[in-house]
């Protein structure tokens, strides 16, 4: 069984195979065969076709009639501000200030009126593409299992081995290793990676069919890469493979909410172009990377290595502060990834990707890297360095989770919701992860939370392939009983993320309360329960408003009022099969974590069978105060969107209500202290250096220049072309000569 | 005040006198036959200095050839409607400033330098041997030490400038 | 004697001439097999001593035992008390051969991707081959006046290259290049010359070969304009002017937006993959290797010149609309790490000489990293440009449309440029800020800033131009041909394959450099500082 | 006493001042020419004084100057020949053999 841990690296080698098998060989068939198809099925419909393109561009617009430089810079001007509804009016008004702009609008809307909507099948071998890809994710999983199996028991291996691969690079005593290491952190991580990533593959073949056919190999490919480098990250030895593996997650993730990169912003949507969001999200963590980078440096100019088991031998007798400063450094990264408190703006509008990739990188996998990171230098955060390391950490996290869960409480945009609702779960996380004495209870939250999350954002998938790319709630409504095999596992992940007792959200959650109260902080108590008190609230109302509603079953539980325009359809069993299987871990993945049963998470993840297993939260009686808030969200939530008794806004008609609602519902206007920061903070400087290039520097080049011109056409005029002058020039030279020569030689003396 | 002494005294006012006129004369005719007139005058100066053969080519090469060839290119080139032949410049104040600039600073610096203005001694000397032979040999001998090839290259130069000047005179 | 190096050196230049005597038709097939010849011939300089050796990398050589030599007297007078001795002296260690390779390499493509060039082609690809003979020339001349020499002749084809074949303001642009260049290398003339005579009056030997020059320091004061100076600072400073032009250091690279912008597309490529890596080349070779305890003095400024370079560059570039002047503005940037890398080699500090190492060895390999992707960048805005004719950012939008090839190897280059890891840009800068930040804290602090204003820049123009919905001006525009793809291709794997293993390449750099940090730390320890 | 050296020397040096100002500020190019040959002249003049007043006694030494103004006698002859063909050249093309207006010789 330990081949399954001492030759890890098969886990990623297998999607890199299908990887480079679906770029290299399957891609190119792929295109070659489908512009020869295009061109049999051309010339038939030929003519007909090109009427209508024709006639339609000539409709709307003529090439001419569009400056093309204020045409990009007009939907450049609409995405800047597109996440800030409050200035939405503003930015449409500066676009539409030149007659480029104007036209750019205009066409901006026609398209989110009419979206585009590819039509016909994927190829042979785009579906080739996608089993290659299933097939690679299908034995990484397989292994990752058997990993996890072959841990099971064995002490020696929890603890960890290290894999040597290659030496990247050695300068005498330093080297740069490119090593894997696997311990129990790392088989936890790559189980939970590999079977979302498995799931979310087999679920994408029909998601991608219908939403971009074109894409199909394209995307199964880029699924393969981030599951490869999201491997790399998790089976990272050292500080450089966890920052190859880190980055090359964000350029996945670039990548893959890029995906549908054609799409124009949608105005009225208040939706950046997917394009627009993929550079955010980019951006931003790089921000993050920026400081993640720094502290490495620090750790790696105080140890002279990278690697993570060496790294604490070597820093013996360092200076505590300096520590300190590197982990609150290294930290940045993971807030960055992990979508923390101020660096979380990227999340939201990541949610332009396809949802499968909402689901396997938004929510399950790359945002909990940050987690994984943190949990990966636990030591150096609660050994090394001083209290406060852990201090930022948990109170960045504490804050975050009740910040984004305010946020979600108003959002009508079901992916948003999803999407602040993770931001709020990796808050917990990180809360664990501070206050605990070990890295289990922010795990074990990662765990679960992978798992149910995939499984919410999987389903909204699903029901937005049934509402042909309706995001808005309001026009949902009683889908319950249209897709009841969707609405299910919805129902039980919903449940689960509210922390209803027996499931595994419950456990996890709970288990980072106690720790909170264990720890003997009030304040992240107080913020982790409100914060529960809300999810459990939020999550219903979405669960409500989209599937639920007045009329439905149980109360409005199941069904309801359809208020939406477009007819359902249900979906195949590619979409509803994985969330099924995926409801399994929802439901029962806490029981690892539930002493009375044996479950020990706690040993099993710091490898020491000692560790005491996460206290029966049955016996503490706070655990009731949070079941209480839980149920109590559950019931506001079902008054107000399930039976209606309570109307919707009967919190927001007093005007501070509105106030709030407004400032919530703006997301606390951070995009926009963003956008003032980058349009009055960067750009002014890039500006200033500009001007400073063209006018200072290259003032004083053509300066000199035209200095150097001026004296020559003067002197140019002493060039009569007459000999004579030149004559007098050179004698009255030769006089001066003399002169001096005079002067010098017998007045001189 | 010597025989030598006066003559060299006439000589000069002729010499710088006629120079003058050269310069200064409205009529580029009479500047001209001015200017046979110094070289007349330049070649006795030779005569004084006891350099007969130059004095001899003097005459020869400049009041006889160079002054002929003058006076026809100004016959050729004569302007008939113009009263003043030979006008000045607009720089002539300047060229006159220069001139005697140049003409104080040298004449000053002869004036103080010890070994020409005590000079007296280092008279010119008078000849005793004729110097005609002696510049024969200097000239042309091919054994002795000689400006034999000097020489050469100068009657090449002498065949360069005549083909030369046929070539550019010639009428296209 | 192997006549290697001459043959690399004087084939170009053989090729000129035939290319120039053979029929028009002919030209760019006669000059892609003459640069295809000399690139075969290059990757001996690599294969052949790994082959002689066994795979033992210590055959390089350094500076004072390179591996390939070719050496003949040529010029030595001595009047009076004056001796000028000026050897035909021609040497590649690994840094050069590193050098000389990425240079065969380059304008072996860019001979391919000059498909475009109509107008006096003949003459075109002659200058081309000059110019490789004048930059090979520098990369392995071992002379310091023949390595002057060759740094002259590299200018001529290149301004004759952007004044005949450039945009609207190629004569602005090509006398600006010119005049920067030129003042740069009379001052460098002056430090040369200071160099030889003084050392030569200081050890009685006078001589400007490299072996000599490497061994033995300048030492002692000299006084100018009643400043008084350690000589080597001065040298120093003398001769890295014309680096600092070269490089181009701020505030010395205005030259480098215009002649970027207004060059046909090969010659940007060469422009931006060679030219610039001769003044790092050249800091590195000699400034560091020569003046150690100048370079050490000056360490500071450097860094933080070097620095400023990564911040500004990275800020003009984010607001250029001019895609190839966003480019030329991301290669100040992106040169600003080898400045940082060497001031961090040369800086103060000892405490680990592994870290140094990695510093200088992460500058060398900015130089190949920066050549390569910076090539592929430049290809890719060609490709565009002979479709488009604009170079406007905004003047694009959703061409990935109707590009999706040019899109794939075009965001490729820009992930490279970023510094994406597994790809050779995250190498080179990866070491530059590990190797340096014991050094420069602080600034390695400030200029880590640059990863930031990076990913901006280049997600923002891939965004703008590339993505979104296609501007349907654009809607008859072509992919790029397989004949465009060609270099973009070689270049994109060989970038993928140093990024993967980059262990060979500092094989190749490591006793050249290990020799360097030798030669720094001696210098250091002996003026006590 | 006269004729010593110095004499001949301010004589030589007077023409040729006279010579330079005729062909500096005269406009006929003939005229000019006639300076030149005054400035030749006055040359000749100092050389053959210098050769006369030389002590040199090895061979030839007293007759060097002499040698000098034979050589600058056939070149001024050579000059006069063609710079006299050029004037007349320039006549015939320009009806004009004012220096002033010929100003040909920039850029």
């Amino acid at each position: 069984m330990d081949i399954f841990v001492r030759d890890i690296w098969v886990i990623p080698l297998l999607p890199l195979i299908a990887l480079v098998l679906n770029l290299f060989l399957i891609r190119p068939l792929d295109v070659a065969y489908r512009d020869r198809a295009a061109s049999h099925a051309g010339a038939a419909h030929d003519s007909h076709a090109d009427h209508s393109e024709h006639s339609s561009s000539e409709a709307h617009y003529t090439a001419e009639e569009l400056i093309e430089s204020s045409y990009v810079s007009a939907i450049d001007t609409v995405d800047g501000h597109i996440d800030t509804p409050a200035a939405m009016p503003h930015a449409l008004q500066t676009a539409q200030q030149t007659s480029g702009g104007k036209q750019a609008v205009a066409l901006m809307r026609q398209w989110e009126q009419h979206p585009e909507h590819p039509h016909g099948q994927p190829t042979v071998y785009a579906r080739l593409a996608g089993f290659v890809g299933i097939a690679g994710m299908f034995g990484s999983f397989a292994w990752a299992i058997g990993a996890l199996f072959a841990m099971f028991g064995n002490t020696a291996l929890q603890k960890g081995i290290t894999i040597p691969l290659y030496n990247w690079l050695t300068f005498g005593s330093i080297s740069y290793h490119v090593n894997f290491y696997a311990d129990s952190l790392t088989v936890v991580m790559l189980v939970v990676v590999t079977a979302v990533s498995l799931l979310v593959q087999f679920y994408s073949q029909e998601y991608i069919e219908s939403e971009e056919p074109r894409g199909y190999a394209r995307f199964f490919a880029w699924l393969s890469l981030f599951a490869i480098s999201m491997m790399i990250l998790t089976l990272s030895a050292n500080f450089l493979m966890i920052f190859i593996g880190w980055e090359l997650v964000g350029v996945s993730s670039y990548l893959l909410i890029g995906f549908l990169g054609k799409d124009a912003p949608k105005i009225d949507g208040g939706r950046p172009s997917p394009s627009a969001a993929a550079l955010k999200a980019f951006v931003t963590n790089r921000v993050g990377d920026f400081g993640f980078l720094i502290g490495i440096m620090i750790l790696f100019a105080q140890t002279g290595t990278f690697t993570f088991t060496e790294i604490p031998q070597k820093l013996q007798g360092t200076d505590v502060t300096l520590i300190t400063a590197a982990m609150i450094l290294v930290f940045c990264g993971a807030v960055g990834k992990s979508a923390q408190f101020p660096l979380h703006v990227w999340l939201p509008d990541a949610m332009e990707g396809p949802t499968p990739v909402s689901a396997l990188i938004h929510a399950a996998t790359m945002v909990a890297a940050g987690v994984y990171l943190v949990a990966r230098t636990f030591l150096l955060f609660h050994s090394f360095a001083g209290p406060q390391a852990a201090m930022v950490v948990a109170y960045t996290g504490g804050f975050t989770a009740l910040f984004a869960a305010l946020i979600a409480m108003v959002q009508v945009d079901l992916k948003r919701v999803l999407a602040y609702s993770t931001i709020s779960q990796l808050g917990y996380m990180f809360v664990g992860l501070g206050v605990a004495g070990t890295d289990g209870p922010g795990m074990f939250h990662l765990m679960t939370h992978a798992f149910f999350k995939a499984l919410l954002f999987l389903g909204s998938g699903g029901v937005l392939h049934a509402l042909s790319g309706q995001q808005n709630m309001r026009k949902m409504g009683g889908l319950a009983a249209k897709i009841p095999l969707v609405a299910f596992p919805v129902l039980l992940a919903t449940l689960s993320i509210s922390g209803v007792p027996f499931l595994s959200g419950f456990f996890s959650k709970d288990e980072i309360i106690a720790q909170t109260l264990a720890h003997g902080d009030i304040a992240l108590y107080v913020i982790t329960v409100l914060t529960a008190f809300l999810t459990a609230f939020y999550m219903f109302r979405a669960w409500f408003l989209t599937f639920g509603g007045k009329g439905g079953a149980f109360g409005g539980l199941w069904g309801g009022k359809y208020r939406g325009d477009v007819h359902p359809h249900a979906p195949g069993m590619r979409i509803w099969l994985p969330l099924m299987l995926l409801a399994i871990p929802t439901v029962f993945a806490g029981y690892w974590g539930f002493a009375p049963l044996g479950g020990n998470f706690n040993a099993f993840i710091t490898g020491n069978p000692a560790a005491a297993p996460f206290d029966n939260p049955f016996v503490d009686p706070m655990t009731y105060v949070s079941i209480t808030l839980a149920f109590l969200g559950i019931g506001i939530a079902w008054l107000m969107y399930g039976m209606e008794v309570i109307p919707a806004d009967a919190l927001t008609r007093n005007p501070i209500g509105k106030g709030l609602h407004a400032l919530f519902f703006n997301k606390f206007y951070v995009d926009e202290l963003y956008m003032a920061l980058i349009r009055f903070g960067i750009f002014l400087f890039a500006k200033i250096a500009v001007s400073f290039d063209k006018y200072v520097i290259d003032g004083i080049i053509n300066g000199i220049g035209s200095g150097v011109l001026g004296i020559g056409r003067g002197l140019r005029k002493a060039e009569t072309g007459r000999l004579q002058n030149y004559g007098a020039a050179f004698f009255g030279g030769a006089l001066i000569i003399a002169a001096a020569f005079i002067a010098v030689v017998y007045f001189g003396k | 005040m010597d025989l030598a002494s006066i003559s060299f005294l006439i000589l000069a006012a002729i010499l710088v006198g006629s120079a003058l006129a050269v310069v200064l004369m409205n009529n580029i005719v009479r500047a001209a036959l001015f200017l046979a007139a110094l070289f007349g005058a330049a070649s006795g100066i030779y005569v004084l200095l006891n350099a007969d053969f130059i004095a001899i080519v003097q005459i020869l090469v400049y009041a006889g050839a160079v002054t002929i060839l003058i006076l026809f290119s100004i016959m050729l080139t004569q302007n008939p409607n113009s009263k003043n032949s030979n006008p000045g410049n607009h720089q002539w104040v300047i060229a006159a400033l220069i001139a005697l600039g140049l003409c104080a600073a040298i004449v000053f610096s002869f004036a103080q330098n010890s070994a020409i203005a005590n000079g007296a001694g280092n008279a010119v000397t008078a000849a005793s041997t004729n110097n005609t032979v002696v510049i024969g040999n200097l000239l042309y001998s091919p054994t002795t030490y000689s400006y034999v090839l000097p020489f050469e290259i100068a009657s090449l130069v002498l065949l360069v400038a005549i083909v030369g000047a046929i070539v550019i005179g010639r009428e296209d | 004697m192997s006549w290697l190096l001459t043959i690399l050196v004087f084939l170009p230049t053989v090729g000129a001439l035939a290319v120039m005597a053979a029929p028009r038709g002919l030209s760019r097939w006669l000059s892609a097999v003459f640069t295809g010849v000399v690139f075969l011939l290059s990757t001996w300089l690599y294969i052949g001593p790994m082959i002689s050796s066994g795979g033992n990398a210590a055959v390089f050589g350094n500076v004072s035992h390179p591996y390939w030599v070719d050496q003949a007297p040529w010029i030595n007078v001595a009047i009076g008390s004056l001796q000028l001795k000026i050897d035909y002296h021609l040497g590649a260690d690994g840094l050069s051969i590193f050098m000389l390779i990425l240079n065969a390499l380059l304008t072996f493509l860019a001979v391919l991707g000059s498909g475009n060039i109509s107008k006096r082609q003949r003459e075109y690809m002659a200058l081309l081959l000059l110019l490789e003979t004048g930059v090979m020339g520098v990369f392995c001349a071992f002379d310091l006046y023949l390595f002057w020499l060759f740094w002259e002749i590299e200018l001529i084809p290149m301004f004759l290259l952007i004044a005949v074949w450039g945009g609207q303001r190629r004569e602005y642009a090509a006398w600006k290049f010119v005049i920067y260049t030129v003042l740069g290398s009379a001052v460098m003339l002056a430090g040369i010359l200071l160099l030889y005579f003084n050392l030569g009056s200081q050890t009685g030997v006078y001589s400007a070969s490299f072996n000599w020059l490497a061994t033995h320091h300048v030492s002692g004061n000299l006084t100018v304009l009643g400043l008084t100076m350690s000589s080597q600072l001065i040298i120093f400073l003398l001769i890295y002017t014309a680096f600092a032009i070269k490089l181009p250091m701020f505030p010395f690279h205005t030259w480098l937006p215009d002649a970027h912008t207004e060059a046909p597309t090969a010659v940007s490529v060469l422009l931006a993959g060679i030219l610039l890596k001769m003044g790092a080349y050249g800091l590195i070779r000699i400034c560091v290797d020569f003046m150690p305890s100048g370079a050490h003095q000056f360490a500071w400024p450097l860094a933080i010149l070097g620095v400023i370079n990564m911040v500004y560059g990275g800020l003009c570039s984010l607001v250029q609309s001019d895609m190839k002047k966003m480019i030329a503005y991301s290669s100040v940037s992106h040169m600003g790490y080898v400045i940082l890398g060497v001031a961090a080699a040369v800086g103060p500090g000892a405490t680990n000489p592994a870290f140094k190492e990695a510093a200088l060895t992460g500058a060398a390999l900015q130089m190949f990293t920066h050549g390569t992707i910076t090539a592929m960048l430049f290809f890719s805005v060609g490709v565009l440009y002979d479709r488009a004719h604009l170079r406007d950012i905004n003047a694009f939008g959703g061409l990935q449309a109707k590009m999706p090839r040019l899109t794939w190897i075009y965001s490729f280059a820009v992930l490279a440029s970023l510094g994406l890891p597994g790809l050779s840009g995250f190498v080179a800068e990866y070491l530059v800020y590990t190797g340096s930040f014991s050094t420069f804290p602080i600034l390695v602090g400030v200029a880590a800033f640059t990863v930031i204003i990076t990913a901006g820049y280049l997600l923002w123009m891939l965004k703008r131009s590339f993505f979104g919905p296609l501007n349907p001006k654009w809607n008859g525009i072509t992919d790029a041909s397989i004949l465009e793809m060609t270099p973009l291709i070689t270049l994109a794997v060989l970038v993928l394959f140093v990024g993967v293993f980059p262990q060979f390449m500092i094989n190749l750099l490591h006793p050249s450099l290990n020799n360097i940090i030798q030669t720094i730390s001696g210098a250091v320890t002996a003026s006590g500082r | 006493m006269l004729l010593t050296l110095n004499s001949f020397l301010i004589l030589g040096a007077v023409l040729f001042c006279i010579g330079l100002f005729g062909a500096l500020s005269k406009r006929n190019a003939v005229s000019v020419l006639m300076g030149i040959e005054i400035m030749l002249n006055a040359v000749n003049i100092t050389l053959v004084a210098f050769a006369s007043s030389s002590t040199g006694t090895a061979h030839g030494a007293r007759l060097t100057g002499q040698i000098f103004a034979i050589f600058i006698i056939t070149v001024a002859a050579a000059e006069a020949a063609v710079a006299l063909a050029m004037i007349i050249a320039i006549y015939r093309r320009r009806n004009s053999v004012d220096v002033s207006e010929i100003n040909m010789m920039k850029w």
